[in-house]
This record gives structure tokens, C-alpha cells and sequence, in this order.
């Protein structure tokens, strides 16, 4: 591994997908717009996996930090918990690419929003590679500004107001991040080299307000409780969009930035004497429950959909806030799991409004004949989710349901039980509809396009199979763990 | 410097003036009377040079571009 | 040798100034050309001075050869350089970009009158960041202060005229404040020599005089600098004066006031008093960074918005100033670059959509960034580094800010200039919606507007600035340069 | 009371009568003038701090030993010359303002 391309790896990586995304922008042809967003998001994929090998042997990337001034410079340093974020984005990305071409086709703009797409996975990936706080912190950003033209790109008035929300949530988020940051370079820490980065001997109050503060910051990324509002707004963007919010890049991203906070920053020793775990876990808890009973009231699929993902989330936020290991690697798992099943779920919502203009639940009726395979797939997702073996679903929901008992703490095991229970009641009524419910008026057979199928049955599919063979990530997930918590 | 003592009340009552008189032509003769006065003081305090600078400057240069300005406008001042 | 250059970068702008309205009766041009040349060579001789200082820390010149107490002695040192570079480069920018602008919004009888005002202007702002000696600053201060009132006044507009006339007024309070503050200091020291003046001060006890020379300097400077109480003139001036001066006023003049200040409180008092001074000026500071920016998201006017986004935006600098510390001052000093390259950007920018287009409502603005493309990339780049986001110089500015904030233990300060960051990216997406997000206006024949070509002489400044702007805003490292000597030149100061 | 003092209490009292007239008197000529009031006080104080009991003008004559200091006089006159530019360009913007709009006085 001593090629010299290797220890530059992470910032081509991130920097090349970014630069095709600027040249989209000036690039007049579809064709080339299109093969541009293509080949960034393939060598994105292809440059991770061919680092996977080594990380997954417990090894890290680190490249060598560019200052651009003092305190602040781009770092980046690829462990196993990055890079299974980042495999998980960039290989969502090529499908996302895919699906977006027909989805696409008949949209104004589409220059603004094959750039915007490039560059907003890309910075996605930055968070995930970032190697110190400033460099997080920058994609971090990034990855917001450069989703906003994406979730305004109707330019109707839903829209914008939809962009607005989006837009005051998360730049007040980032607000609190950057302080966050600055107050714990101002500690001393910054870069994720180790388990926890304070100094212990700070005063506590100081530090639980500094977590608290690293929270909100990423929380609201993260759409937690009750920080989760502009989430379903933003299901008024374009699918390829929501796919991207939900499962990509964005929310994974919150998400990311959490666990990055409970380990590296602070450490689990660290948030236990602080005495700060329970929080964590009673936010995921509500904000669990509170996903799940909202989505089982959404006529609106999207809206439904994007409720199940603020529940999801915080399966992940629980798992990593137990400070075990099963508790952890049942987090990642299930990560990758909801990533990839969330990811099938909405491009089958696309893939109906698009093909029947349907988009609320109550007229679903007759679907399963009108698009049969999309509904096929749509069931396996939402089992997906539910957590039904054998799909990796079931593996995460295993790993996490054993973290609160490894940790003592049954209740949450009950709550992760309940909401999977609920999960259930929101998604399989919507299969019952489609395939036992006839339609009002008129209906016909459907071809559906292949641009819509293929990656709708990857993401579908691609939870099933990993389910049976889960090692690629799970290796990345033990090795979290172990560095983490010390096997 | 006893003049001082004796001319400042009369700088001071003529400033009062010049800001309350409606008249603005009315003010700014005044106003050169004020200078007049404040280029004597000047004098007093050892500043000759200044004393002949503010008399041609301030009572004479200001003043005419003061009336200048004053015909060009109005004579009143509304309140 | 550069020394020379040190007196000629002031005396060549002034006196082509006198140059320009004999030529300009034969030769047409003769306005632009000159005051091109001029501040080209301003510009030039800057480099010079500033390779100079690189090399030696501080030069300085002896005026007729005198040495102080008896003579005047002008000096350039880091935060000089700083200031002079960017004091120079600006106002090329701003006279190259002016030729077309000028030639179209204003009478050709007032196009030397502009040019000789735009000289002495410049010429002016140099010369107080030389000036050795306190009474030199205010005679410079008083040469630049007139030339820009007469500058808002130029297109003769009757809101214009009473915008520079309250301008003139609280701007000629504020000189008079600075000339009764030299008054005291001189009646304290017996001198005007500002290294002495520093040490005979450093003798006496901190009484009421010095606290009342020093509130009186500090209050002038703050009116000139816009700070917040004292702002009133600013959005007026800076919204109704053509663009082209908006982005010199903006970009420049009120950052002398800024550097007024920091002459005063650091090569004067040593730093004295720092505590009370400081908790009364950040809390002014602070506020101005609040309200600026909460005016600026309620204005639906461009110019106004960016005017009101100065007063702001200064905060941020005053702010880091009162700091004292080493990244606050950093901090002030970068967003001292960042607001001056990224708002004289902004102004230019929407003085070309003045001028080409003829509106200046933001709702006229709709879909502009589809028909003037690269003008408007150049606009984004400057808002984004405004709303300081990642990889603008407006990020490392926040970010030092915050920092100094985080080491005084003042987290509320900290959290007002996030806050003023986060109200600052509302207004800049409020702009940029409408650019790039909206469909675009109708013109009056139903169809949508056309624009003119905009002319390169318009172009290359802005360009230059807009690069400018990305380069010390991916690099803010470079800016470092001058800025860490000059930070660490005042601590050094500091008693 | 010592002449210095004094003085600087009669420049105060000036430089407020000015103040009051830049800020409360409608009339733009009105306002110009209230400058021109501050501005004489601040040179009276100036020259004040310069001048000492008994002393003499700046100029060497023999048998004259106590002058009074030359420096702020010098720093008068220049803020003199600059007085009257401001003053001229105020009064000729006054005049724009009132041709423009009709009357001299200013509103809002």
C-alpha cells in the first residue's frame, strides 16, 4: 500500500468529484452532463472500494494536512467508520445518478441540478473523510448549501417555502456546530485520532453544555426530535432529491457527525461520568416512537416515507448512544441497511408518480397491477425495514436489540420493539392496498422504465443479499466497535 | 487679559443670537459680529497671526459665501 | 531607497488631482487616464513599500529631511501595509471600473470633478495610513472625509444631496471631536509625534483628560467607521452615492475610522484602559452586527441591503479590535480584507446592474443570474464570502473571531457573531434567490428583458476582485503574511 | 479660576450652543453656521491649551523669552483653511437642495 496515489487518495477522492461537478455547470450537452455525474459518482465508489481492503484490516489513511491558515486546515483521514458512510453514499450515488436520467428528462435546469447533485454526494463524502473538525465541519456545510438549490429547483412556492425551512433549521444547526468546533479546538482537540479528544479535567457543566450544543448542531441534520420539521418538508423536492436527503448523503451525515462526537470527541468513558448516555438514548427513543406514530398518520407516501426515515435515524443515534459494541455495530448495520431500503422505497414513490401521478397512500388502490414490479420491490423494501430475515434489516435489528441488553437498559429494547411493530403498521398496509384493493376508474398495465427498475431493485435487493452475505460492511462495523470500545 | 473677561459674555449672548434669529441675513451678520469678537479674543490669548487669519477668513470669507448662499435660498427660517 | 515611495504614493494622487481639470479641457479623457496613472503608480509604489516593510519591519521618511519632534515624519509598518495595499489596489479597481460607469450615469461636465474627488479621496486615505503624526491623520482624515462627501453629492440628486449633507454634518462632528481630542492630548504632552506622545502618555497616571481625549478620538472614529449607535449617516450615503464611490466608501473609508481607532488605542494609549474600553465598544459592536443585519434582511433595495450589511459588518471588525487578543485582532484584520474585497465586489456589481439595467428593486432582479451569467458568479462568490461560508475568507474571519471570543470566556460574544453570520446568509439567500431562483422579470414589451453587453472596463475590476476574493478565501493563509506581524507589532504595544 | 480654565469652560459652552444648532435648528444654513460655531470653540480651546499667562507671540524678538507655543497655532490655521472648504461645500449643497426640492429646510 505504499503507492504514492494511495496516501492522496482521500483528497482526489473527494476534490475530483467536485471539480466535474463545477464543470457540469458549464457544459451545455445532456450527454455530457450526464456522463460527468456518472463518472464522478464511479470514481467515487471505485476509489473507496479499493481502500476497503485496507481498512478493513483495522488500518487507517491519513493524508497530510493542507493549511490554508492557521488552525485551519483540510485533513483527511479515512478510518473504517468513515469509510463505511462513505461506501454506503457513493454506492446509492451511482444509482441515484441512474434513476435521476429518466426522472429527470422532462425537467428545466437540469444543468443546475446535475451539478448541484455531483457536488452536494461529494461534499457527503467529505464529511465522512474529514480528518479533523475544520474539515468536517467545512463538507458539512457545504453538503447544506449546495442541497439547497436541489430542494428549491421547482421554484414554485412549496418549494421555496419547503428551501426556507430546510434553510433556517439547518444553517442554525451549523451555527451551533461551528461554535461547538471552535470551542473544542479551543480544548485542544481536532483531529479524530483518538478516542475521546477532551481533557478530562475540564469542568463537567462546561463539557455537557459543549455536548449539548454538538447535539443540536448535527441533531438537526439528523432530523431528531424536535429538530425533524424540515425533513418532510423536503419531500417536496425531487425524488432523486429525498433519495439523497434521506439516504445518501444528508441525514446519514447528522448521523455520522453524532457518532463522530460520542467517540472521538468525546469518548464513552467521557459521556458516562458526564452521565450524558441516557440523554442521548432517551432523545432517540422519543424521537423513535414519535417518527413512527406521525408516519402511521401521513396520507402523503413521500411524507410517510420521510417520517419512517426521522424513526429510523434514531435507531442508529440509540445504537451508538448504548456504548456497546454489539449496540454499535447493529447502529452501522442497520445504517447501511435503512440507507439502502429507504433508498428503493422512494425511487418506488418516484417510479408512481412519475408513471400514475399518484402520490398519497389512499390511492394506491390496484397499484400492484398497474406497476407490478415496483410494488414487488416496494414489499421487499418495507420488509427490509421492518427487519423481516433474511434481510440485513433483521441482522441490524439483531446487533441493536442486543446492545440494551448487553448495556442493561430493557426498556429501550421494548421501545425498539414497539417501533418496529410500528414500522410494520405503516408500511405493509400500503402492499395490502396495491395488490388486494382495486383502483376507482380506469386501470391499465404499465411498462415500467429500466432507469426507474434497476436501481430501485439494487436498493431492494441489494438489502436481501446483503443480508446473506453481510461482510463487506459488517467487517468495517466490527472493526468501528473494536476501535471504539475496544473489542 | 482682563478684555477676555470682559468680551466672552458678549461671545457667548451673540452666539445665543445668531442660532435664534429668524432672519438668516440677520444671522449671518451676526455671525461676523461672532467672529469679529472671537479673532480679538484671539489676539488677547497671543495668536496674532490667527486673530488676522479668522478676521479675513472667518468674518469675511465665510460670511460673503454665507450671504451668497442665503440669497440663493431663502431668508427665513420655518420652524 | 523605497523610502521615496512612501512620500510619493501620497503626493502623486493629490497633485494629478490638480492636474486633471487643466487637462480636461483640451483632452476628454483626460480624468479617467490620469487618475488611472496615478493610482497605478499609488498601486506600484505600494508593492514597493510593502516588499520594504517585508524586509525591514517599518520604514520611514523625514518630510524636508527633519527628523521628529521638529519635522514630519511619515511611516509605514505592518498594519500601514496592510491598509495601503489594499487602500491602493481598491481605488484602481474603483477608477478602472468608473470609465464606463461614469461616461453613463453622470454629466459629462462632472466626469473631472469625479476623477479629481476620486483622486483626493484616494490620495487622502493614503496619507492618514502614513501619517506619523496625530495632526497629519486628522489633515488627511479632513482631505478624504470632504472628498467623499462631495462624492456622495456628485449626481446631484436631491435624496443624494441630503444624504451627503447629513453626512458632511456628523462626519464634520466627528473631526471636530478628533481635532478637541489632539487638543487635550497635546495640552497633556506638548507633542503631536505619535511615538513620543505614546511615551510621554505612558508616564503620566490614566486620568480623566486622557480617558476624555481618548473617548472623544475613539467616539469621531466611530462615527467615520459606522459603528453602530453611530451609523445613521451610512445607509443613506453608501445606497444613494454612485457605485462605483459606494464600493470605495464601503469597501475603504469606513475601515479607515477602523484603523483610526487602531492607531489610537494601540500606538497612543499602549493598549491602557483596554477593559473598560472594551466592554463599552464590543457591546456597541455587537449590536451593530445584530441590527445591521436584521435592516439589511428587512430592505428590498440592493444598495440599501449592502449598505446596511457594512454597518454589520464592521462589527465584526470593531469587535475583533476590542478583543485584544491575538485572534481577535487576526480575525478583525482578515475581515477587514474580506468585507473590503468581497462588499467594493458587491457594489460594483450592482452598479453594472444600475447602469445596464436601470432598476435596483430586488424584485426587478428576478432570473438575472440566467441573462448576466458571470457577473453574477462573481456577486455569489462575494455574498458567500459575506455569509462566510466554508472556504471563503469570510470563514476564517468568524472563525478567528469566535476563537477570541472562546479564550475571553465571552461565549455570548461568540455566539452574537454566529448569530450576525447565520442573519447575514438569510439576506445573502434572499439575494440569491432571486438571482438564480426566480423566473425572470418581464420587460415592458411583454417579452423578457434584454441586457446590454457589460463592457470589460466593467468586468476585468470586478473579476479582479472576485478572484481576489476567492484566493485569499481559499488561501486565507496568505493573507497571514502581513497579518500575523501586524497583530503581533500591536500586542507588542500593549503596556 | 485660572484664564485656561475659564476658557475651556467658554469653548464648552460654544461648542454646545453649535451642537444644539446642528441638531434642533430645521434651517441647513442654520446647521452651517452651528458648525462654524464649533468649530471657532474648538480652535479657542486650541489656542488656549497653546497660550500661557504673559506669553508672548511666536515671533523672536530680542529681550522675549516666554512665548507662547507656536504648534497649535499652526494646527488652527490648517483646520481654518479646511473649516472654510466645509462650510463652502456644505452652503453649496444647501443650495442644490433647496433648488431641487424647492425649500432650504430639511425634512424628516
Amino acid at each position: 500500500m505504499s503507492a504514492p496515489i494511495f496516501t492522496y487518495l482521500p483528497v482526489l477522492l473527494v476534490f475530483i468529484p467536485i471539480i466535474l461537478g463545477m464543470l457540469i455547470f458549464l457544459v451545455q450537452k445532456e450527454g455530457v452532463r450526464i456522463f460527468l455525474a456518472l463518472l464522478a459518482s464511479l470514481i467515487g465508489f471505485g476509489g473507496l472500494s479499493w481502500m476497503w481492503p485496507t481498512i478493513s484490516k483495522g488500518l487507517v489513511l491519513a493524508t497530510r494536512p493542507i493549511f490554508l491558515a492557521p488552525e485551519i486546515f483540510l485533513y483527511f483521514r479515512v478510518d473504517a467508520l468513515g469509510l463505511l458512510f462513505a461506501l454506503v453514499s457513493a454506492l446509492l450515488w451511482i444509482f441515484t445518478v441512474i434513476f435521476t436520467v429518466k426522472y429527470m428528462e422532462k425537467e428545466s435546469f437540469k444543468g443546475r441540478f446535475w451539478g448541484f447533485l455531483t457536488l452536494a454526494v461529494a461534499s457527503g463524502i467529505g464529511v465522512t473523510l474529514a480528518g479533523n473538525l475544520i474539515t468536517l465541519f467545512f463538507f458539512f456545510e457545504m453538503l447544506t448549501v449546495f442541497t439547497y438549490p436541489l430542494v428549491i429547483h421547482g421554484e414554485t412556492g412549496a418549494a421555496m417555502a419547503a428551501g426556507r425551512k430546510y434553510f433556517l433549521y439547518l444553517f442554525v444547526g451549523e451555527a451551533l456546530l461551528l461554535f461547538s468546533v471552535v470551542f473544542t479546538i479551543f480544548l485542544g482537540g481536532t483531529v479524530f485520532d483518538k478516542v475521546g479528544m477532551l481533557p478530562t479535567t475540564q469542568s463537567p457543566n462546561l463539557l455537557r453544555f459543549l455536548l449539548f450544543t454538538f447535539v443540536l448542531g448535527f441533531g438537526v441534520k439528523a432530523a431528531i426530535f424536535p429538530l425533524h420539521r424540515w425533513l418532510p418538508e423536503a419531500a417536496i423536492a425531487p425524488t432523486p432529491v429525498t433519495a439523497l436527503l434521506h439516504a445518501d448523503a444528508v441525514v446519514n451525515v447528522g448521523i455520522f457527525g453524532l457518532i463522530r462526537v460520542i467517540y472521538n470527541v468525546f469518548g464513552p468513558e467521557l459521556i458516562q461520568s458526564l452521565g450524558m448516555d441516557g440523554l442521548l438514548i432517551w432523545v432517540a427513543t422519543v424521537t423513535m416512537i414519535f417518527g413512527s406514530v406521525i408516519a402511521l398518520r401521513q396520507d402523503d407516501l413521500k411524507r410517510r416515507l420521510a417520517y419512517s426515515t426521522v424513526a429510523h435515524i434514531s435507531y442508529t443515534l440509540l445504537g451508538a448512544a448504548v456504548l456497546s459494541a454489539s449496540g454499535l455495530v447493529g447502529a452501522l448495520i442497520h445504517l447501511v441497511s435503512h440507507a439502502f431500503m429507504k433508498v428503493s422505497l422512494f425511487f418506488c414513490a418516484g417510479a408512481i408518480d412519475r408513471g400514475t401521478g399518484k402520490k398519497r397512500v389512499s390511492e394506491l388502490g390496484g397499484m400492484g397491477y398497474r406497476q407490478p414490479l415496483v410494488m414487488v420491490a416496494f414489499t421487499v423494501a418495507s420488509l427490509g425495514l421492518i427487519g423481516v430475515p433474511p434481510t440485513l434489516g433483521f441482522l441490524s435489528k439483531w446487533y441493536l436489540w442486543m446492545g440494551p441488553l448487553e448495556a442493561q437498559q430493557s426498556i429501550f429494547l421494548g421501545a425498539l420493539i414497539l417501533s418496529t411493530l410500528l414500522c410494520a403498521f405503516y408500511l405493509l398496509p400500503i402492499t395490502y392496498r396495491a395488490f388486494f384493493k382495486h383502483a376507482e376508474g380506469p386501470v391499465e398495465r404499465q411498462r415500467t422504465s429500466w432507469f426507474y427498475l434497476l436501481p430501485i431493485f439494487v436498493g431492494a435487493v441489494g438489502g436481501l443479499l446483503l443480508g446473506v452475505f453481510p461482510k463487506p460492511f459488517l467487517i468495517l462495523a466490527r472493526v468501528v466497535s473494536e476501535s471504539f470500545l475496544g473489542g | 487679559m482682563s478684555l477676555i473677561y470682559f468680551l466672552v459674555p458678549f461671545l457667548l449672548v451673540i452666539a445665543v443670537a445668531t442660532v435664534f434669529t429668524r432672519d438668516l441675513l440677520a444671522a449671518v451678520i451676526i455671525f461676523s459680529a461672532y467672529s469679529l469678537i472671537m479673532a480679538v479674543v484671539w489676539q488677547q490669548l497671543g495668536a496674532p497671526v490667527l486673530a488676522l487669519a479668522e478676521v479675513a477668513i472667518g468674518a469675511g470669507v465665510t460670511v460673503v459665501l454665507f450671504v451668497v448662499a442665503v440669497c440663493r435660498t431663502t431668508r427665513e427660517e420655518k420652524v | 531607497m523605497e523610502k521615496h515611495f512612501l512620500i510619493l504614493t501620497v503626493t502623486v494622487p493629490l497633485a494629478t488631482a490638480t492636474l486633471i481639470p487643466l487637462l480636461s479641457i483640451r483632452w476628454e479623457r483626460a480624468g479617467f487616464w490620469l487618475a488611472s496613472l496615478a493610482l497605478l503608480f499609488s498601486f506600484g509604489s505600494a508593492l514597493i513599500l510593502v516588499g520594504g516593510v517585508l524586509v525591514d519591519g517599518r520604514i520611514a521618511y523625514h518630510v524636508g529631511g527633519w527628523a521628529p519632534p521638529w519635522g514630519i515624519e511619515i511611516f509605514l509598518d505592518w498594519v500601514g501595509a496592510f491598509f495601503l495595499l489594499l487602500a491602493s489596489s481598491l481605488s484602481l479597481a474603483v477608477a478602472i471600473f468608473s470609465r464606463i460607469y461614469v461616461e453613463q450615469n453622470l454629466e459629462a461636465s462632472k466626469i473631472p470633478l469625479f476623477y479629481v474627488l476620486l483622486l483626493l479621496l484616494a490620495g487622502g486615505m493614503i496619507g492618514f495610513i502614513l501619517a506619523g503624526d496625530i495632526f497629519n491623520m486628522f489633515i488627511f482624515f479632513e482631505i478624504f472625509s470632504l472628498s467623499s462627501y462631495a462624492l456622495v453629492a456628485i449626481s446631484g440628486g436631491l435624496e443624494s444631496l441630503k444624504a451627503s449633507f447629513r453626512y458632511l454634518l456628523m462626519g464634520t462632528i466627528s473631526s471636530l471631536f478628533v481635532l478637541l481630542g489632539i487638543g487635550l492630548l497635546y495640552s497633556l504632552t506638548g507633542t503631536l509625534y505619535m511615538p513620543l506622545l505614546a511615551q510621554e502618555l505612558g508616564v503620566l497616571p490614566y486620568s480623566g483628560a486622557i480617558r476624555a481625549a481618548t473617548a472623544l478620538i475613539l467616539v469621531a472614529f466611530g462615527i467615520e467607521a459606522a459603528l453602530f449607535p453611530l451609523h445613521v449617516w451610512l445607509p443613506g450615503a453608501h445606497s444613494l452615492a454612485p457605485s462605483p464611490v459606494s464600493a470605495l466608501l464601503s469597501g475603504l473609508v469606513i475601515k479607515m475610522g477602523v484603523y483610526g481607532m487602531i492607531k489610537v488605542l494601540f500606538y497612543i494609549l499602549g493598549g491602557r484602559g483596554s477593559s473598560e474600553i472594551g466592554a463599552l465598544f464590543s457591546l456597541m459592536a455587537a449590536t451593530a452586527i445584530i441590527v445591521g443585519a436584521l435592516f439589511a434582511l428587512r430592505e428590498n433595495d440592493i444598495k440599501l441591503i449592502f449598505a446596511h450589511s457594512s454597518v454589520s459588518q464592521i462589527g465584526y471588525v470593531i469587535l475583533g479590535i476590542y478583543l485584544f487578543s491575538y485572534f481577535g485582532l487576526a480575525g478583525g484584520l482578515l475581515q477587514v480584507l474580506n468585507h473590503a474585497l468581497a462588499k467594493s465586489a458587491l457594489f460594483l456589481c450592482a452598479g453594472v446592474v444600475i447602469s445596464q439595467a436601470g432598476f435596483r428593486r430586488l424584485e426587478d432582479l428576478r432570473g438575472i443570474g440566467r441573462r448576466m451569467p458571470f457577473l453574477m458568479v462573481f456577486f455569489t462568490i462575494a455574498l458567500a464570502s459575506l455569509a462566510s461560508l466554508p472556504f471563503t475568507c469570510g470563514f476564517a474571519s468568524k472563525y478567528y473571531l469566535c476563537k477570541g471570543a472562546i479564550e475571553r470566556g465571552e461565549f455570548w460574544l461568540a455566539g452574537i457573531v454566529l448569530l450576525g453570520s447565520f442573519l447575514t446568509l438569510l439576506y445573502c439567500v434572499k439575494i440569491v434567490n432571486y438571482i438564480f431562483f426566480a423566473t425572470p422579470a418581464v420587460g415592458r414589451g411583454g417579452g423578457e428583458r434584454s441586457y446590454p453587453e457589460v463592457s470589460p472596463w466593467m468586468m476585468v475590476p470586478i473579476g479582479v476582485l472576485g478572484f481576489g476574493s476567492l484566493l485569499v478565501g481559499i488561501f486565507p493563509g496568505l493573507s497571514f503574511i502581513l497579518i500575523k506581524p501586524a497583530v503581533l507589532g500591536l500586542l507588542g504595544m500593549v503596556r | 479660576m485660572s484664564t485656561g480654565n475659564f476658557l475651556y469652560g467658554v469653548a464648552m459652552l460654544l461648542f454646545l450652543i453649535g451642537f444644539y444648532t446642528v441638531l434642533a435648528r430645521p434651517s441647513l444654513i442654520k446647521k452651517i453656521i452651528g458648525i462654524n460655531i464649533m468649530e471657532t470653540s474648538v480652535f479657542l480651546f486650541l489656542i488656549s491649551v497653546g497660550s500661557r499667562r504673559g506669553g508672548s507671540a511666536p515671533i523672536i524678538l530680542s529681550g522675549v523669552k516666554d512665548y507662547v507655543n507656536p504648534l497649535p497655532q499652526v494646527v488652527v490655521l490648517m483646520a481654518m483653511v479646511i473649516a472654510v472648504g466645509t462650510t463652502a461645500l456644505a452652503l453649496s449643497m444647501a443650495v442644490k437642495i433647496f433648488e431641487s426640492s424647492g425649500a432650504g429646510e430639511r425634512r424628516g
